[in-house]
């Protein structure tokens, strides 16, 4: 019983990750939420006898997948409407 | 309008998908009958005669090592795509653009942590072949190491013409044991070495050679990677 | 253990993973920015490969590993799980991951061009 | 023997991972290897064709474990003539921009020759594998290389086309597992000539929706119309040579995909008909979007699709007469369209807007170039001395000989909307005064040979037909034999 409320957790949490991915305006926690995406996957991988996918998972989805959004954020937009950065956008143009 | 339409085909999308993969099954041998799936071949020759535990190794490296060999192009040619298209002129190289401030507690971390890092990247791809593990984790291992020195000190870096010419050895030791292997047994990827003892360290033939150049490669690509993604300055209007 | 419980679980890895799939979609194909149609389609990639593990599992299965002594316990390798769609997600979250790399790259040249990241205002070409 | 098709993946691989290292010795190298690579394989490649043709088909094991454990190539009559073709073709691209960029730095002239080397091995792999997941393998090799040669020059609009392509190439790679996953839980095999052998067995509610997976995503590769959003605007950022690239080698591979898939694995005899439908409302679409645009290389990408549509029809008609039509007109589309790319770019080489207008009175100044653009033009539409007027006629045999007189007229009414937009732009070249603002660029010497090369062979199929046409029946003949394909990649020991 305490397993299947344990699993159902974990994929209530995936699906409400990934739609707050999908929704949230802050680009920053998107991909945090995608970051626990990976993290429960990789753990679902282990529940499927998959170490070795899970290992994978563990290191390209959650660190190395992760970190190069966050990069690529600080390089560009953190919000995604971004309305008050293209205000100082067009004003340094001009 | 557009959103409705999209959801629309989303639902014929999921409807059809879900269906075709309950019709499938799940938890259950899904085969159909008459067939004698692959998988219990693999299954087989793992034990003998390659003796390998772990038979996820023993499928991505010997038996689909093929595509092994092109999975690692993909990501020797993501590093120079990336190169490529984030591209700069030499005077217009400057320092890294993206930095994290960060305190003294994570820089002195970073420096224990670091070889710590490194060794258990080496363990799990020299192990990739005995236990959950291979070339492609230790390399991602190894590369997460990297990436905690780049955040942590400012002033870290890594020599370009070092991760390249280790990613191209590593390359060439691929694809020039598969040569070998070629000119030893008549196929590309061939066994030619002795198999040893099952769960030893030296056993499996030439699929820890293999996987220990997959492990320098994946590495070395991915520290390019985030290297290169570090040096680049965003603010520019070009 | 109630087997009613398994049987909702079945449904459920499916279920969740084509779920995770088309909330990918969506993100790709409805959203304005940039990075947000690259976060859906990293989500797509998630889905995908929960879906592909979970082909391979057998119930009561074990790990495809033959560590010492596991012969001699199980005396079959009838109770291992599928390897192939392991390796096979194996390649398939490696290639999804440089061309992550590569959409992320093209992200930063188009802001690097534009200095936004709304394609509304980026498409000079026709759709 | 002079080796082994396997060469075609290991020798330009370990070429690749070897030319960082090599231009750290001498830059010039990293120019002039894969120009030597690629003509070791173009040696190697007629050879082996030459020798298939005569002793039947070469399968080449991996790994030594023989199918359908393990992986495996396949070289025979029709998947060797289109590496040939890829090959010859790669070479010539290679040619054609060996001084390209001569003044810039070092590093992106590395990375363009090692992308272009990588897009033909990868759309060679596809060819030659006889491995569904391989094949995903190679798919994605040869698109992670045309998403970085579609980004390659700095303008603006170059990485809006890439990120498009990378787009679409993602949702195609999603289409594509899941359909081979379908695949793998019913049949427990992934080899290409096993899955033929037993998929009478599986469920035909799955076959058909894995079917039409495979067809989505190759789809998006082959430019076929409710999926090409991204390729004019790939083949319009790109440079000229790459065009020509994406146009015969890439596309070419896409479509071999999907007849594969057709022909021999699935074995529906009931999509042919469907294929002529996606193919015919492609053909007609494309062809009106062409007449429409104004510049020029976007309008070579619409042709270009639309001829890939009358490709999949002619393969539609499902007889050994159709498939032998569409070989004939993908082997002259290949060395059309690559000779309307190369004299195209070079009649608007130095414009930043590359409008059909640019070209006005050209041929005064490019006299070669522009005649060969028209040789180009004129074969491409079908007319007769040139080697298109063989694969029109070609196409329409095999049409009445299905007794399919509605797909002739449409074929001929599409063939006259081409030689409407591509007279314009001929008539332009000659009859026009030259625009004030456009300066002519003399092609270079190796660019010019490669385009005579071009033009010699299109005269010659022309003239000659049958200098192709048996290897042709040959190829065709090895497509249609699903049996002999099984028995040949299953029987070995």
């Amino acid at each position: 019983m305490i397993y299947f409320i344990l699993i159902a957790i974990l994929f209530l949490l995936m699906i409400a990750s990934s739609v707050y991915a999908v929704i949230q305006k802050d680009l920053l926690y998107a991909v945090m939420a995608t970051g626990i995406i990976s993290l429960i996957l990789s753990i679902l991988y282990f529940l499927l006898q998959a170490p070795d996918v899970a290992l994978t998972e563990a290191a390209i989805g959650v660190a190395l997948t992760t970190i190069i959004f966050v990069i690529t954020i600080r390089n560009t937009v953190r919000m995604e409407d971004e309305s008050d950065k293209k205000e100082k956008f067009k004003s340094a143009v001009k | 309008m557009k959103k409705l339409l999209v959801i629309f085909l989303l639902a014929t999308l999921g409807y059809y998908t879900a269906v075709t993969f309950f019709d499938i099954g799940f938890g259950q041998p899904h085969f159909v009958k008459g067939v004698s799936p692959v998988k219990d071949i693999y299954l087989a020759k793992t034990q003998s005669p390659l003796t390998v535990s772990n038979a996820v190794t023993s499928i991505v490296v010997n038996f689909r090592g093929f595509d092994t060999l092109g999975e690692v192009t993909v990501l020797f040619l993501a590093v120079t795509v990336l190169g490529s298209v984030l591209y700069k002129n030499r005077h217009e190289v400057g320092k890294r653009s993206v930095f994290f401030s960060a305190s003294s507690i994570v820089t002195s971390g970073s420096k224990l942590l670091f070889p710590a890092i490194i060794l258990l990247g080496a363990y799990v791809f020299i192990h990739g072949h005995l236990s959950p593990g291979g070339g492609f984790q230790g390399g991602v291992i190894i590369a997460t190491g990297f990436l905690l020195m780049l955040l942590a000190y400012e002033n870290y870096s890594v020599s370009h013409t070092a991760l390249s010419v280790v990613e191209s050895l590593a390359g060439i030791t691929f694809a020039g044991v598969g040569l070998l292997g070629f000119m030893h047994g008549g196929t590309f990827l061939q066994n030619f070495l002795p198999t040893g003892v099952m769960n030893n360290l030296f056993s499996g033939g030439i699929i820890p050679i293999i996987y220990i150049a997959v492990g320098f490669k994946v590495g070395a690509e991915l520290t390019g990677v985030i290297y290169t993604v570090l040096h680049e300055k965003g603010e520019s209007n070009g | 253990m109630d087997s009613t419980y398994f049987h909702f679980l079945d449904y459920a890895v499916y279920g969740t993973a084509v779920l995770v799939m088309l909330i990918g979609f969506y993100g790709a194909m409805v959203k304005k920015s940039l990075l947000k149609i690259v976060i859906g389609l990293s989500v797509i990639d998630s889905g995908l490969n929960l879906l592909i593990v979970a082909i391979g599992y057998y119930k009561g299965g074990t790990a495809p590993i033959f560590s010492p002594g596991f012969l001699e316990h199980f005396k079959s390798v009838s109770k291992m799980v599928d390897p192939v769609p392991q390796a096979l997600v194996l390649t398939a979250i490696v290639i999804g991951f440089g061309v992550t790399a590569v959409a992320l790259a093209l992200v930063i040249r188009l802001y690097r061009h534009h200095g936004t990241l709304n394609i509304d205002e980026i498409k000079n070409l026709k759709w | 023997m002079v080796g082994t098709p396997v060469l075609f993946i290991a020798i330009p691989l370990m070429a690749a991972f070897l030319m960082p290292l090599l231009g750290m010795i001498w830059k010039e190298l990293v120019r002039i290897v894969p120009g030597l690579v690629l003509t070791y394989l173009l040696i190697l490649a007629i050879n082996l064709l030459d020798h298939v043709l005569v002793h039947g088909p070469i399968i080449e094991v991996i790994a030594g474990w023989v199918p359908p454990i393990g992986i495996n190539l396949v070289f025979n009559a029709f998947s060797g003539f289109l590496v040939t073709l890829m090959i010859f073709l790669g070479l010539l691209v290679w040619a054609y921009s060996y001084r390209f960029k001569r003044n810039v730095d070092y590093e992106p002239a590395l990375k363009y020759f090692l992308m272009l080397m990588m897009l033909i091995t990868g759309s060679v792999g596809i060819v030659l594998t006889g491995d569904i997941f391989n094949m995903f393998v190679f798919i994605e090799i040869t698109s992670i290389s045309a998403y970085g040669l579609t980004a390659f020059y700095k303008g603006r609009n170059s990485a809006e086309a890439s990120f498009k392509y990378v787009m679409m190439g993602s949702i195609a790679s999603t289409f594509l597992l899941l359909a081979i996953m379908i695949i793998y839980s019913q049949l427990g095999t992934l080899n290409m000539a096993d899955i033929a052998r037993k998929i009478h067995l599986m469920n035909p509610t799955l076959k058909i929706v894995s079917y039409i997976f495979f067809v989505t995503a190759l789809g998006i590769e082959a430019e076929i119309f409710p999926l090409n959003g991204w390729a004019p605007d790939a083949y319009a950022e790109a440079p000229g040579p790459v065009g020509a690239a994406f146009a015969g080698i890439v596309v070419k591979a896409a479509v071999y995909a999907i007849i594969r898939y057709t022909y021999t694995i699935f074995d529906l005899s009931g999509s042919f008909n469907f294929l002529i439908l996606i193919g015919m409302i492609t053909l007609i679409i494309a062809e009106t979007a062409a007449i429409r645009q104004e510049k020029l290389k976007r309008m070579l990408a619409y042709s270009s699709i639309g001829q890939m549509g009358l490709v999949l029809v002619a393969f539609g008609f499902g007889t050994k007469e159709g498939v032998f039509a569409a070989l004939f007109l993908m082997l002259n589309h290949a060395i059309t369209k690559s000779l309307l790319f190369f004299s195209g770019s070079y009649l608007v080489y130095n414009s930043t807007e590359k409008n059909i207008t640019e070209v006005n009175g050209m041929s005064k100044y490019l006299p070669i170039t522009s005649l060969l653009f028209a040789i180009g033009a004129f074969a491409i539409v079908g007319l007769p001395p040139f080697a298109g007027f063989w694969s029109k006629l070609s196409v329409m045999t095999a049409a009445a000989d299905s007794n399919m007189i509605l797909i002739m007229v449409l074929v001929l009414m599409v063939s006259v909307i081409e030689l409407v937009y591509y007279l314009r732009v001929v008539n332009r070249i000659y009859f026009f005064k030259k625009e004030e603002n456009t300066q002519p660029q003399k092609p270079t010497v190796n660019a010019l040979v490669v385009m005579l090369i071009l033009g010699a062979a299109i005269l010659l199929i022309g003239f000659y037909p049958d200098a192709v046409t048996g290897i042709l029946h040959k190829a065709s003949a090895t497509l249609v034999d699903k049996g002999q394909y099984i028995h040949n990649v299953l029987s070995l020991k």
